[in-house]
């Protein structure tokens, strides 16, 4: 890097770019990588991550198709980009499925070794785009990328088919010259990661340089571009995926709770990664155990939560449909409990890598009898953090069960977050029962009369010995009760004491122009493509209001009156309408649905138009 | 356990009014469960039983412990999170057939297997009591129960040798009716380090009468009962007659007179390959013959709570007791400062 | 009975008794054989037996006390009575809990003998209530029921304990003496029932013949009461319980449509019942399966209508928790299947022997992502049966999944039922695929344009061979496809799939006074206490509506007008409002929930009061 | 199965492009399963392929017969009910480790005992594949993956004890690389009545690779293998120089020379009694030693939906076809006229 480059550079406020390949061909390796990279350079960024269901469907396929996009900007930005600027294509199938989307005149750097005849056949073309003149409307770079990978990573020890493994760092070089990244962040963690494979650190460390280099050198590339630093709030940063910082949110709960953590799951896409990312944690105290299925981890979640511990289980769709007999058991037994969804398509297996919001109605009514619980539901990757201290702080503090929902594209995709000082985490923590609360017996339903909660008093506790279970418990004693006059009353306080939890969360913050008569409402990872679309719309001098939901249940105290406000409200979901029906339901307002259920996030720019049509109509 | 502590069985008695058919079996291992506890001085506080739903899964209510009535095939589930949260307790279950074979069959085998320091006391009546009477997994074939009205197609399992397939270190067998080897089982059950699997034959008397005659009525008992005895030839029947060989991997009644006493296979419980367990568990299928009772295995083995124990303790002594914001920061940062 | 009686005769139109005991004491028994008995003399009638979930809690504790109450008539009645007028009391704690109950004035039939000091201090009496005064509001005829059974079964052979066991037979000897109930059909039974044991029937037979003796000859019984037959569509009937018109349903529907029936379950109150009737049946050919939990029972049924069978799963709320994954299954796999909920107290095991409509809601949305499916409901123990050929109609034109929601009320209860000419019940069978419908290759998702219904093609036809599965299905092949534009255009086939139902299902009835204002609007069990709830209120002169929903999913297409038509809507459930929030959801009408939740059905007198309260507000 | 149709491995593939990693074992045991077939003569219409979730469970959409690729750890049950209620269907169960004995165990053991005729193959790569790198039941105790970080902990199961223990009539064991051995497996749990557990040993060479080497590698193979061969002693190793001895219920493995060879145990998969069979299954807990290969149990008895059907015709010569009108009117009736 000593050479100063001989191109242009232009300057540009964001840029999407989307790595491509074959699901072998590590796309989302270099795709974090440059994310990564980004972020330390101090770019703001979004990302979304999209990769076949199949472990590794046949080389060369349309269904084994990985990529992974990311957006740069130099200003606060909400998604990853609705159609990316620059495409890198590392073959035929990578080009065929994604070149549809591309951005009009956008560039296509193509790995055109990978064009074969073999290859272009597997992908469904009869000629070669490179030459036939079909992507004409593009800037195209092609760079035989698996040649110059080869030639780059001999000497450095690496033989056989091993080599071409490092072309993903070629093309990540080639990148990071054409957007000016700084390559020592990767080189870092090149050492870091390949340490303990000399041969294969080196390789890539050749690859990566060669990228750079032959971007810097060639001809090919006349300009780059420069994504300035965006202005954020001053302070730490880190980039982290949906699963990461809810992981971490539970550990931080657990922490502010004075509770060691007991995570108990079974694995499922998109919702394994919480478990990995806590099972590495044992020095923290925190147990992971890997159930025999989701049925059997919500029941140890239950178990430990009785014993006194954070219970916690995670899982997706299908598993939250498992887990729902447990889960009433929790809200008869009134212990605290973590169940964290992240939503995938479905209905049944569906499209496992894929999001969606379709288990919001689940959440609320998907268990036999009455069974009410809070909702809280996360809206990016780093809000999941606080999200789920908020979760938990409900859990404790009402003996209650909470849902927290995240999704598949929350999950998987990350974005820069502030690192919060963990000290100002409120203490969330809540004091188990010590003494009787009866001089006769100990009442373990005796409850508080604020929140209506009862007493957790954890076996190991001198004289409070008590039984609970899934049969209708008396008031106050917990007995079993078969009366008429007390199943209602238990089943009355067990609501009440759910819809309580509305005077204890904050009210929702309308982001509203003065005199706008069109209100959009959302709720989880719809938040950043709502936002930007929003902006647009207002861009071109609209008026619009904007309120984006936490709390699912209970819904805060004032969103009656401020739905009611407005004459027309839109609804955007991934789904076919579960928050429009609760809002009908609640508040017998003519909401209107905008329902996508194609597996991916909203477009900023779809939110833009439907609120277009809306506000021009 | 506190040597101090004194207790009576009244001292485990909860407040609660026992309800179970009159003349039901389980009533007698409820005594025995609380004489064992009692003798044994454990502290109630550090007791809990959790069960599942059936007639059996009602237990908890009468012990003066902590405990949870769960759902049906669950608490095997239930009771693995808390024994894994809190090793320091003494955590039961009791369960029926139906709740630990029929839906719960799954969470049973794994605890057994990944030797969970629970102990589970499977009530067999061979019916399903609380629905009122369909069979269940371990009713005998041709049985005409409510659900099976042209006779039980089924073929039985056979729980001892489940569990021993599951891989359980402790497998037992004993009789509601026998209070003083009910409780020597109790005991060892506590006394193993993890996972106790122990079926108790339990008579209900409304749904499946006499189901345990065999080994139980006056007559028969004597003749049926053969009792596993560690270190000691399995011999059983008046003036111990009759005895168990064990070839080719086959576990055969003969007469010892026509072996020799030589010959007769000595019961070792606690010999890791579990082999002879097994063969034994297959002396009988259904208990209307000679039937082993008493400890089929016992094997050391580190429980999951204490390996569990062990990554944590290792996990911080090798990195420190864990500082989140470390954590976090660790992942790559930078700053944006005004 | 040569002899007359002695006594007067009152003529009434209608009574309600409730025989109550211990649950040793056979009260069920007896109140079913008192069913019968009236049945078969022509009253209509209806029962409302009431059991602990305890198999048998101790004897003569209140938890024990078990009952029946039946109320018979001369005209159309609809509900076992609000209160009874004569309660049989057969010892202390079932005249504990069942006084109460008991009607201003109404009459108590005591067994004098078991109201000793033991069972006096186990019901919590600390005086004889017999002795104290403290039911002279009441008229009570105590009689030592349990020497004279002994004294009637002497020399019958029968010795011991057992002999006692015959008194529930002496106290319906009583009833029937008191009621002119002919005694002849009971002996038929006792002999058809016990005639294998000789002792038994013989003791039986004396115990009823001497209860009926002695009220024929002391002077205690001075009057007797007439309910004349009542006047019914003439026919032949019979008496059935809900799940026993079910199952018979079931079969009914299976023979409608040519099929086999495939019942897989596994055991749950209060819907073992159907299990057991099915068994019994293997002659016609149905198939039952005791499956190893429910998730194996719908698993199976699932796997049977794969394989061309009716498959069907019977259960209650804990177990549809635990089918939902599977369900979800069924939604995007396109089969047929029905499943059974016979709804009760929740949630989690709650009240077991209980009634509750509360599953409504899991049984719309208790699935993970969009899996719309079929609701039908039965509104009483008669309609059981048409309901079900009704469910597995739909099943079948739409190769969908149904649910079925009937509750523990109509289960256990019966009542008298038409049989229907089951040579009118309608064709509805479909014809399984035989070739293919494409010249290319057999197209599983190729749909009917009428019904959106995919082709049924089972294993064992040639040539047709295909594979489905819960990933999403490309639309028409049935490949799996992870298109974004085929998941939508999948999902909003689905729904449309089910919506259509509604072109294909009755309208609504409604049953209207001219000028009313009020609307009632209820599903399920709550039938006959509503309609008989309006009768009273019409007899006061006061004008209601009234509509009963058979379809919940989707509702019958005239109800919105309906709905929107009344400016008052009043929706009494066994719940916290389930259909009431449906109705808001989908229509916007603010309608008046009216909720119970005590375990126990709707009285007329309550729909009459809280209609009473509307109209007069 | 006709004999008249001549089928070819290609007929037995379906229009779906194969979708496993490039190496994966599954790719050997499909083309094992084609092969198969098509030799056997199976009509393609009659044979139906049920699975559950995982890379194993893609399994039906490659085969040319009906299918159905369930949900994760159901396809034993969805596969019961087909096979009970369609008795005439050859119904094929693939399976992976996690889906059979992880949220399937249950109904893995139950239809084993039930002896439904299903086939259940299990591809058991000791990992999950689909979901991308957990330990699984039978994955080894310490390894690290991604969710074991630390080192597994749990207690693996031996898939073959625990069918034994679970009363499966079928048991056997082998292994992907090993076609012809693969074959005569299907084979004969093809002709068996009833359930058949197939343990395939499968190598996932993307998440644990090289799992079996002590069986398929080419020095390790041959002194690992014990091929267990009807009425044939137990002997393997270069020139059958070890052999196997069941003692006091135990398996174990000596020098051939150091016995005798009529020490040797002759193995006999048709005795009733399970005790050899699971004798000589603990021989080895996890294939890193010798291991033994074929088949292990193979007993007669009814199958679930003979014993149904026999029960349909038992009750129809007794009551006849069953007229629902004459059911309903059984249940007592009165005539009311106008
Ligand atoms: C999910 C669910 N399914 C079914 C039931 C109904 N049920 C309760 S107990 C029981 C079986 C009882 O048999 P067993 O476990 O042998 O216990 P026992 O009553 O014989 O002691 C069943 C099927 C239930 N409570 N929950
Ligand atoms: C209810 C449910 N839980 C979890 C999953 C996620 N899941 C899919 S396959 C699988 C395990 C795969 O392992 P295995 O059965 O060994 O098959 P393999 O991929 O190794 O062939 C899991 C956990 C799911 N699809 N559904
Ligand atoms: S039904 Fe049987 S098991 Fe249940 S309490 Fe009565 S006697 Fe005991
Ligand atoms: S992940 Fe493993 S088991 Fe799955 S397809 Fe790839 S190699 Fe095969
Ligand atoms: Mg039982
Ligand atoms: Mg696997």
């Amino acid at each position: 890097m000593s050479e100063a480059p001989t191109t242009d550079i232009t300057d540009i406020h964001a840029v999407a770019i989307r790595f491509a390949g074959d699901s072998g061909d590590g796309m989302q390796l270099a795709g974090t990588r440059f994310t990564e990279a980004s972020a330390i350079f101090g770019n703001d960024l979004a990302t979304f991550p999209n990769f076949p269901a199949e472990i590794r469907a046949p080389a060369g396929t349309l269904p084994g198709v990985s990529s992974f996009q990311v957006q740069i900007a130099d200003r606060d930005i909400l998604t990853p980009g609705d159609q990316p600027d620059v495409l890198v294509a590392m073959n035929p199938a990578a080009l065929m499925a994604n070149l549809p989307d591309l951005a009009p005149a956008g560039t296509i750097v193509i790995n055109s070794d990978a064009f074969d005849e073999r290859n272009l056949t597997r992908a469904g073309y009869t000629t070669n785009p490179i030459e036939d003149g079909s992507l004409n409307a593009y800037r195209v770079l092609a760079v035989p990328m698996e040649e110059m990978t080869k030639k780059a990573v001999e000497g450095t020890g690496l033989k056989g088919r091993g080599v071409l493994r490092s072309k993903n760092f070629f093309a990540l070089g080639l990148m990071g010259w054409m957007f000016g990244r700084p390559i020592d962040t990767t080189l870092e963690w090149i050492t870091k990661y390949y340490g303990k494979e000399p041969d294969v650190q080196a390789a890539n460390e050749a690859a990566l340089r060669a990228g750079y280099n032959v971007g810097l050198t060639t001809e090919m590339f006349r300009s780059t571009y420069r994504v300035q630093r965006a202005k954020m709030p001053p302070g730490t940063y880190t980039n982290v995926t949906g699963n990461q910082a809810l992981a971490w949110g539970i550990m931080a709960a657990a922490q502010a709770a004075r509770l060691p953590v007991f995570y108990a799951s079974y694995p499922i896409t998109p919702a394994s990664d919480i478990l990995h990312e806590l099972s590495r944690h044992r020095n923290f105290g925190v147990r992971t155990f890997q159930a025999e299925d989701e049925i059997a981890a919500v029941g140890a979640a239950l178990g430990a939560s009785f014993g006194g511990h954070l219970g916690v289980t995670g899982t997706s769709g299908p598993g939250l449909a498992l887990k729902s007999e447990t889960i009433s058991l929790a809200v008869m037994t009134e212990l605290p409990l973590l169940i964290v969804d992240v939503q995938r398509g479905g209905p049944s297996t569906g499209l496992p890598t894929k999001t969606e919001q379709a288990d919001l109605l689940m959440a609320m009514y998907g268990r036999h009898g009455e069974a009410p619980l809070p909702i809280v539901s996360v809206s990016s990757p780093a809000d999941a953090f606080l999200a789920t201290v908020e979760a938990v702080r409900i859990a404790l503090k009402y003996m209650t069960p909470v849902i927290l929902l995240s999704d598949g594209y929350i999950a998987t995709s990350a974005e820069p977050w502030r690192i919060p000082d963990l000290s100002t985490l409120p203490d969330i923590s809540v004091p188990f029962a010590t003494v009787s609360n009866d001089p006769e017996r100990f009442l373990p339903y005796l409850r508080d009369p604020q929140t209506l909660a009862r007493p957790w008093a954890v076996p190991g506790t001198p004289g409070l010995q008590h039984r609970i279970g899934g049969l209708e418990k008396e008031d106050r004693t917990g007995n079993v009760s078969y009366t008429p006059a007390n199943h209602q009353k238990m089943t009355l306080l067990r609501e009440q004491k759910i819809a309580r939890i509305a005077d204890d969360i904050p009210e929702v913050v309308i982001d509203t122009d003065a005199d706008a008569d069109v209100l959009v409402i959302g709720w989880g990872s719809s938040f950043g493509a709502i936002l930007a679309g929003v902006r647009r719309v207002r861009a071109k001098g609209h008026k619009v209001a904007r309120v984006h939901l936490r709390h699912l249940n209970p819904f805060p105290k004032n969103l009656g009156d401020i739905v009611k406000r407005y004459p027309r409200v839109l609804v955007p979901e991934l789904n076919r309408g579960h928050l429009w029906r609760l809002l009908r339901a609640d508040f017998l307002i003519d909401a209107i649905s905008y329902s996508k259920v194609e597996g991916r996030p909203f477009k900023a720019a779809e939110i833009e138009s439907r609120l277009m049509e809306l506000i021009e109509s | 356990m506190t040597d101090t502590t004194q207790y009576t069985r009244q001292d485990w008695q909860s407040d609660q009014e026992v309800r179970w058919c009159p003349g039901c079996g389980d009533y007698t291992i409820l005594a025995s469960l609380q004489n064992f506890m009692a003798d044994f001085g454990v502290d109630r506080e550090n007791v809990v039983f959790v069960s599942g739903i059936g007639c059996a899964s009602r237990f908890p209510y009468y012990m003066n412990t902590y405990g949870m009535h769960g759902i049906h095939g669950r608490a095997p589930a239930i009771a693995s999170g808390l024994a894994v949260a809190r090793p320091d307790l003494s955590v039961w279950v009791v369960t029926g057939d139906g709740d630990a074979l029929s839906i719960g069959g799954n969470h049973i085998i794994h605890s057994m297997r990944r030797n969970i320091n629970i102990k589970v006391l499977l009530f067999n009546n061979q019916i399903y009591g609380l629905t009122k009477g369909q069979y269940s997994p371990t009713s005998e074939r041709g049985k005409k129960t409510k659900s099976s009205p042209w006779g039980v197609i089924d073929y039985p399992f056979n729980p001892v040798s489940l569990a021993i397939g599951a891989e359980a270190t402790f497998v037992a067998r004993t009789i509601d009716m026998d209070r003083p080897h009910t409780q020597e089982i109790l005991t060892a059950a506590y006394q193993h380090q993890g996972s106790a699997f122990v079926e108790i034959y339990q008579n209900c008397n409304v749904f499946n009468d006499k189901a345990f005659i065999a080994l139980t009525g006056k007559e028969e008992r004597d003749v049926n009962r053969i009792v596993l005895e560690q270190d000691k030839p399995v011999v059983f029947g008046p003036d111990d007659a009759m005895g168990v060989v064990i070839e080719h991997g086959e576990a055969r009644i003969v007469e010892v007179a026509d072996v020799g006493i030589d010959a007769i296979h000595v019961h070792d419980a606690t010999v890791e390959n579990a082999g002879a367990a097994f063969a034994l568990s297959r002396l009988s299928h259904g208990p209307t013959g000679p039937t082993p009772i008493g400890i089929f295995r016992s094997v050391d083995r580190s429980t999951y709570a204490s390996d569990l124990q062990q990554q944590i303790h290792d996990a911080q002594a090798a990195r420190g007791p864990g500082d989140l914001a470390l954590l976090i920061a660790g992942a790559g940062t930078w700053e944006v400062s005004d």
